[in-house]
């Protein structure tokens, strides 16, 4: 974490402290930080289910451009953003870590800065490639993010012409 | 013929059983050419009916891309990163 | 920084990862922190201010509990937050040294923990009595916030009564 | 008579050169008539014109309270916690 690549997955420990210190700026005095934590717990509707911990697997070479990707769309859409860090761990999360951290710095609180890291959590899970392992005590299960119907290969039209 | 690398991650590198692997397709391949490719060749790498994203050269494709040699194709399962 | 308090007026240094560990609760796995920095520049329409440092005075003995009732509001507005922390350092403020910082951990990121962060700014700013004071290289002001009409002793009705 | 611990913060503690006194009142004293009792014995301590809030025993109160003995009375100009 002695970096200050602002996009980056790793497979070291993330911190909000290191992640506020990239996106400090001399004229932002708006910081807002979503930090994704490994959940122990999870309430279904069928009572409490438990976790191990994560393991997280990552496309990095595309996963990094991806993310300074949705750093570009931030600051087009929210002007005022001065800056924009998506971290993104990689490998075994144990519970109560950190596996992706956002920060987004404006001038004011009012400049975007907590619709940006919103806009970013999401944009994140849609698009970028990055998959998660859930562990518990009796096996494994790789989680699939719900699909994009715009990213998807099934789509029947694409099928379609390809039959051509 | 052209010379594809392919790279597959999350439950479809584990089903496989490998992450990546240059492959022999011939010209005027498409990614869903070299899917069926893939499927003929790793029996146990089940593409058909399911999600399924691709991506050359790290950047997402369609289904019916033509493929250049040298090409790197990344095939993989809906995303899941972040937490939910 | 030792402390697990919740609701904490303090004149150390704040730190992030402290206030995330406060609010850190096994079936919580989103967390959104705001952090307040010192601007060393302030962009007006006249131009760029500069700043030197920041001095906070609080009067703590009503500020923490009243930071305890902003928390208070959040767990009954926000049913599903697991966890509200707000810190607030007082006495001088260097340059991109965090003043203020608001944790609130919800099981997933819609449980509300954007909008609650949003809002215990908002309020911390309007009636929690803590006081900033600007300093330049040439001389030092007080800021006094908005007023609100409803804390405000000058209300004419209300001197108008005391006249009876 | 009664006694009220009287506090000042921000510029008006700075305006009146101190932070905390305790002060006599008679009874049946609002926080309106400590205020006007405070700028009469305090000149430098201007009162009057301008926003002020006040609270009594660490809670908001209004121009008209009546004030017990030993309440403790805060008095302070719009608070400015937090960033802009």
């Amino acid at each position: 974490m002695n970096s200050k690549k602002l996009f980056e997955i790793t497979d070291q420990p993330l911190s909000l402290d290191n992640i506020a210190a990239r996106v400090s700026r001399p004229d932002c005095g708006a910081i807002t930080i979503f930090d994704g934590v490994v959940r122990g717990e999870t309430v279904t509707q069928t009572g409490a289910r438990g976790t191990d911990f994560l393991e997280y697997e990552a496309y990095a070479e595309m996963a990094e451009p991806m993310l300074a990707r949705i750093g570009a769309e931030i600051m087009e859409q929210w002007p005022k953003v001065g800056a924009v860090s998506i971290l993104h761990r990689i490998g075994r999360c144990e519970i109560g870590e950190a596996s992706v951290l956002i920060a987004v710095a404006t001038p004011h609180r009012d400049d975007g800065c907590f619709e940006a890291c919103r806009y970013a959590i999401e944009r994140l899970k849609a698009v970028v490639p990055i998959w998660k392992q859930e562990n518990w005590a009796d096996g494994q299960v790789w989680v699939e993010g719900p699909r994009q119907p715009e990213l998807d290969l099934a789509k029947p039209e694409l099928s379609g012409k390809s039959a051509t | 013929m052209i010379q594809i690398k392919v790279r597959l991650f999350a439950t479809l590198r584990q089903s496989a059983g490998w992450k990546e692997k240059t492959i022999e397709a011939p010209d005027a391949t498409t990614i869903g050419d070299l899917l069926k490719i893939l499927e003929q060749s790793y029996p146990t790498l089940q593409l058909t009916g399911r999600s399924l994203y691709a991506a050359v050269n790290q950047e997402y494709a369609r289904f019916d891309q033509l493929l250049q040699p040298g090409d790197e194709v990344a095939i993989f399962p809906p995303v899941s990163g972040g937490i939910d």
